[in-house]
């Protein structure tokens, strides 16, 4: 195993610019908006950072127009992303939709996804693993797609859904359809600052993108690197989580002294730092295998979920534990990140489905 | 034995000759309660004169059971638990005959609800520490500062506040125990959300409000005390009956489980079984409380239920969500419901995942429990606490 | 649910003394002995536990010359075992084998049972659950049984195994074989204080204790209450191990203070208490069921085991890293708690074979 | 690069020019190494005269694969670790140059096996807390008192030995370090065996030792910073290479579960793969903070993988014996073997089960490292420590 699990310099002043940008234009209150209605941030945000930082395309080819960049990037962009909880479609367009078209092979839509014109979902349930590829939409002889996807996530803004249906003979269909011609309807969701939304097909028409092996492989390459990337973002939350943590244990007294001085606490901040260091290699593996191509990614990525998704909840749960009453206010940002990380435990496969698809990848079966 | 069952059997007569002369089904409902209380059939072991008689506690069931079988009304107590089981009991052993006949009456039968004014937000597990002042003027002492976690301030018309009176002495000595008048000026309630969108508590924000002497409960400075007292009482309340075989949490996930057979996987299936045996093991183990608690053995093991009940009602409500997938995130709504906590079983997987966050901090934290049973039942050495001796106004905030 | 959860003072006398005898004659020197082969502890013991105080027959109805008591007293005495480790023959011969007699309705041994005068021996594995019930031998149409049965206990100075057998048309047939009748190998196991080994028989002369569902059911309910109240032993076991440890944390002093003025480590020894005192209420229950015939009783026994054996093993555990270096030594005897306790876990069915019984049970199936 | 590639191909070419001169195919096997040591090639960051060449140390390893290359003898360091993990570069650093030359190289060969004489009875976690007393008598220090888990103390020629000096000052500032001679008059070595019915480690017992002035390292009194100096090799040696995937333990517990379908239940099987998933996750884990060490970016983060080893060691190793049943209780032999701790793999479970519970203990017990990791990762509040700043000998014992 030689993967780089550390930071490239590179990857150091990306976090570093995209970390600033964050810090100062997404403040938890308008994340928290979002709970009672107000969906402006996401439309403010992703101006700045996916076009202006370039971030939209930062999968996508220099020859397409993006950044040429890869898994790693990608990474730590989503750890960032996590960190404050910033309600982009990057993953769910730049990770996952541009991982699904460029294994299609289909590059008509990339310099648009790359220039910012165009924001792409995979219409897949927000829970879907790889294997097997969620389908429940249909296309008939005439290129329209009939039928319903529950809890789909990265609707907002999207012009483009990329939807994996089946045709007449059964046959894997990938095809992409104008969000306008789908209905949608808004789940009210644990998690409001990735929404979720129903939608429905009656008749929509929609391009092939592809068919057969190619339109099959296309869903599961996105969904794995979807997962193995998401690690990040779960990592995201931990740090926020631990840091804040750590910061009120050495800010709030009881009984007279730094509620950090009682080693109860102390000793769960210290399992807590483990777990999120050791979620930090984890992640950093998982996207090192996917930016190198490495036999070992369909490994790393379920690893990575099986790992990562457990790490983000725990610390979110003991980051309002240790905050005590505080940690149980709406006005705490805390409950943002526990919302987030109970979701994202179960986006993209729950820990327990990971663990299955690893019993055949390691020669551990029943 | 014998004299005991001629105690029950004397007090259901009394019930029978109080029902002859007030029928519920013509009586105004609190006429009804009223004069029940003042017959001493309220509580019979308030004391006479009381709402009650003085007897042991146990023969209450027998008058309850009694007026129920009339269709009698009650007196909700559901809806003024604090009422009952904290401040009743409080100004019971603290208050002044004069305060007994002026606050129980309303506050057995409902027509008054109260709330509890202890908590603050610099003073959570530290209840001593807190920092709302009361200054006396006079007959009155003049209030200022705020709390927090008041279950049922924007109804209640009486709470029962512990404020500081002497901020130069240490801070378990500086304190005092008030009646606090919740419709005065300068009393101002507003509700505090959480983290399920719901606002179950409130804060509740003292500006120069005044309480008359009269309204303190005990001794000036003794109000560590009786809040002690009043804490107690709650500790007892929590016990109550054990309910069934998956009650509560562990019967919300396990019809989830059953109702969703396309969700099941096999370790999924383990950990349900693992937590249904901690759950049984839980229900047993209150149980055996119940029985120790009525055979005159009590002990602070109570500590105990709680904690447990908090984390598997944590990890029960965490498993339900996992077991649905994406479809365990459908939640009902944001904005504040008129539900209560004890609602939870009708919201959805998600709200009861975020509901049960809180039962391991509210009523005292899980990790305030574990020093509690550590240190008095099992006798290890107390924390350090640099905070006793020295005078409230010079510790570090 | 009615069932007294609480000791009698019955019970109470009971455990004093025993305790008080044990406290005596067992002391954790004599049965460390029996890790480097010296087994005498056992045989002088016996005499005075089974015979003098008649725990032999405790569960032997007086007609029989017994003393007639129930699983509740039973379970008292077990606690006691478990907390001295005193290797004596009562869950197996007392309690396991007298309730399969005495199930299959076959009274002649049991006032030599009783009055001390003859041990019994069910000879399954350790491990055997009641359901599939454990045969690997045959009996043939001379009566005379052929077959091995590894890792049995309880052999130790037993005169009469108690064998589930095949017969020749494949019916159930327990069978009493005299114990010198069977080749007896010795296993170095990893709890010594409750020995076990493979016995082989090779054309021993059987009598027929009973036939078909008699047969069965007799070796089913001895494994179920043998389950039940050895939920007892590992209570005792458990309590021991708390009291052993808090006692260390008041005595031991590390850094100028005591050890149990640290917080984390008070907040396991609080954590440990609360466990032992639901270990405490869940094999009292499982007892009461027993004692009562109650319909609860299949649900008890298997709650008990999940239960009450990660309980013991836990409190070993505990106890073990609470002592820190003198709870690795040969020479402190917390590490005879921990050997017992595991061996119990697996002992009657491991915790997950004893869920697996109550899914069922409960209507939790997969 | 181009000039550590020049001093590469130096120590290359010196190693050739060496076995011109030393055919290691004819060449007594310590002769041998005595030569190597002398020629500066027996560890390259060793000053120059003290069997090194003051090069910077990842050198080493082109010189170690030149000489195996040749089949020449290596100084089997597993048999020596601590002679040459903590001794070693203790000497270096705080040696004078007669006790460097005096001990350095018969160390390095092999000829003289180390142990460390730190621990004691009532000093385990404290080790500043220790009693054994070293007092002066003239040229001579007369030591008494009692180590533990001393391993290797039964074949050690030398140990390194931490002593009081000074009971009069705060315990931290009272001790000072020695060489001691192991087979000096009053030093005796007792195995002591452990629950395993091993005995890896010994107590030494000593009584009217007598230890040359000479042999003191570092200043009177200054012992705790040798030791720390000593410890923190420890720690480092401690971290070294990372192991292939499924090393170990998780190893040892999957060929189990491969080897007994027979034994295959759904809830073991899930919890085996969250075990595989976390051993997989500390592995990585691990190999990231060499990745940082090779980088320069050091860190007390060594702590942790000890901890999430000791952690996962127990939970799988108990695993595997629930896996089993009781086929799982089988035990090897209870009297002491001639095995040590690493031949773990070829026992059996349950021998497994057993010594995995000394993981938490041994070098640091867990509860120790999670502080550290509190402290001095996170920066939160130091534990009271009330022994810090009081004569020794007026501390409670």
């Amino acid at each position: 195993m030689t993967a780089d699990l550390l930071y490239t310099s590179v990857e150091e002043e990306l976090r570093a610019s995209l970390g600033a940008l964050l810090a100062a234009r997404c403040p938890s209150t308008r994340v928290l908006a979002m709970y009672d209605g107000d969906a402006s941030l996401a439309h403010e945000l992703w101006p700045a950072v996916g076009i202006d930082m370039g971030l939209a395309g930062l999968l996508i080819p220099e020859s397409y127009g993006g950044a040429g960049a890869t898994a790693r990037e990608a990474g730590v962009v989503l750890e960032e992303l996590g960190r404050s909880l910033a309600p982009l479609p990057f993953l769910t367009s730049s990770v996952m939709a541009v991982t699904a078209l460029l294994t299609a092979g289909y590059s008509d839509t990339l310099p648009l996804i790359a220039d910012g014109s165009l924001i792409c979902a995979l219409a897949v349930p927000l829970g879907s693993c790889a294997s097997p590829i969620p389908r429940t939409v249909t296309i008939d002889g005439h290129g329209l797609v009939y039928g319903r996807i529950d809890r789909v996530a990265g609707l907002e803004g999207a012009g483009l859904l990329i939807v994996p249906a089946t045709g007449a003979d059964g046959e894997h269909v990938l095809t992409g359809v104008r969000a306008e011609a789908a209905v949608r309807e808004q789940v009210t969701s644990l998690d409001m600052s990735r929404p979720i939304a129903g939608i429905t097909f009656d008749g929509a028409p929609a391009q092939v993108i592809a068919r057969g092996a190619v339109a099959e492989t296309s869903v599961q390459e996105a969904l794995l690197v979807g997962a193995a990337l998401l690690a990040s973002e779960q990592l995201g939350i931990a740090q926020w989580c631990l840091d804040s943590a750590v910061r009120y244990l050495l800010e709030r007294r009881q009984f007279g002294r730094l509620i950090g001085s009682y080693q109860a606490l102390k000793h769960r901040a210290a399992d807590l730092f483990i777990e999120v260091e050791t979620a930090r290699a984890v992640a950093r593996y998982a996207a090192a295998t996917w930016a190198d191509a490495s036999e070992d990614r369909f490994v790393a990525s379920a690893l990575a979920q099986a790992y990562c998704s457990e790490v983000a909840v725990h610390a979110a749960q003991e980051c309002i534990q240790l905050h005590g009453g505080i940690g149980f206010t709406w006005e705490h940002p805390a409950h943002l990140y526990l919302k987030r990380a109970k979701a994202d435990q179960v986006a993209l496969g729950t820990p327990g489905d990971h663990r299955a698809t690893l019993s055949g990848l390691v020669d551990l079966t029943m | 034995m014998l004299e005991s069952n001629d105690v029950t059997a004397d007090l259901i007569a009394q019930v029978s000759a109080f029902l002859s002369e007030h029928d519920p089904a013509t009586t105004d409902r609190f006429e009804f309660l009223r004069a029940r209380y003042a017959a001493g059939l309220a509580e019979v072991h308030y004391p006479a004169g009381d709402g009650g008689q003085g007897l042991p506690r146990e023969h209450q069931k027998f008058v309850n059971d009694a007026f129920e079988r009339a269709d009698a009304p009650d007196n909700a107590p559901g809806l003024n638990v604090i009422g009952l089981g904290m401040a009743a009991p409080t100004i019971l052993a603290f208050g002044t005959p004069e305060q007994r006949a002026r606050f129980l009456p309303a506050l057995w039968t409902g027509e008054d609800i109260w709330c509890q004014l202890f908590s603050e937000p610099g003073a959570g597990s530290d209840l001593a520490g807190l920092a709302t002042r009361a200054v006396r003027d006079g007959d009155e002492w003049i209030v200022n500062g705020q709390k927090v976690w008041t279950s049922v301030a924007h109804i209640a018309r009486w709470g029962i506040l512990l404020a500081r009176t002497d901020p130069d002495l240490p801070k378990h000595q500086g304190l005092s125990f008030f009646i606090c008048d919740m419709t005065a000026p300068g009393v101002e309630v507003r509700p505090l959300r959480q983290l399920t969108g719901d606002a179950e508590f409130n804060e509740v924000f003292f500006t120069d409000a005044r309480i008359p002497d009269t309204d303190r409960l005990g001794a000036e400075g003794s109000g560590w005390a009786v809040a002690r007292a009043t804490l107690m009482n709650e500790r007892m309340a929590i016990g109550g009956n054990v309910p069934p075989r998956e009650s509560g949490m562990i019967g919300a996930v396990a019809r989830t489980w059953r109702e969703h057979p396309e969700r099941h996987q096999p370790g999924l299936h383990d950990r349900l079984l693992q937590l249904w045996v901690e759950a049984e093991a839980a229900r047993l183990a209150s149980s055996r409380l119940q029985q120790k608690l009525a055979a005159g053995q009590p002990g602070p093991e109570g500590s105990a239920g709680k904690l447990v009940f908090a984390r598997l009602a944590q990890e029960l409500s965490a498993l339900e969500v996992e077991l649905l997938g994406d479809e365990g995130l459908v939640y009902d709504q944001w904005a504040p419901s008129d539900l209560h906590a004890f609602d939870f079983i009708i919201r959805n997987p998600a709200f009861r995942y975020l509901r049960a966050r809180g039962n391991s901090i509210e009523g005292g934290t899980s990790e305030v429990l574990r020093n509690v049973i550590a240190e008095r039942v099992l006798g290890l050495p107390p924390e350090e606490r640099p905070d006793t001796t020295v005078a409230w106004k010079d510790l570090p905030k």
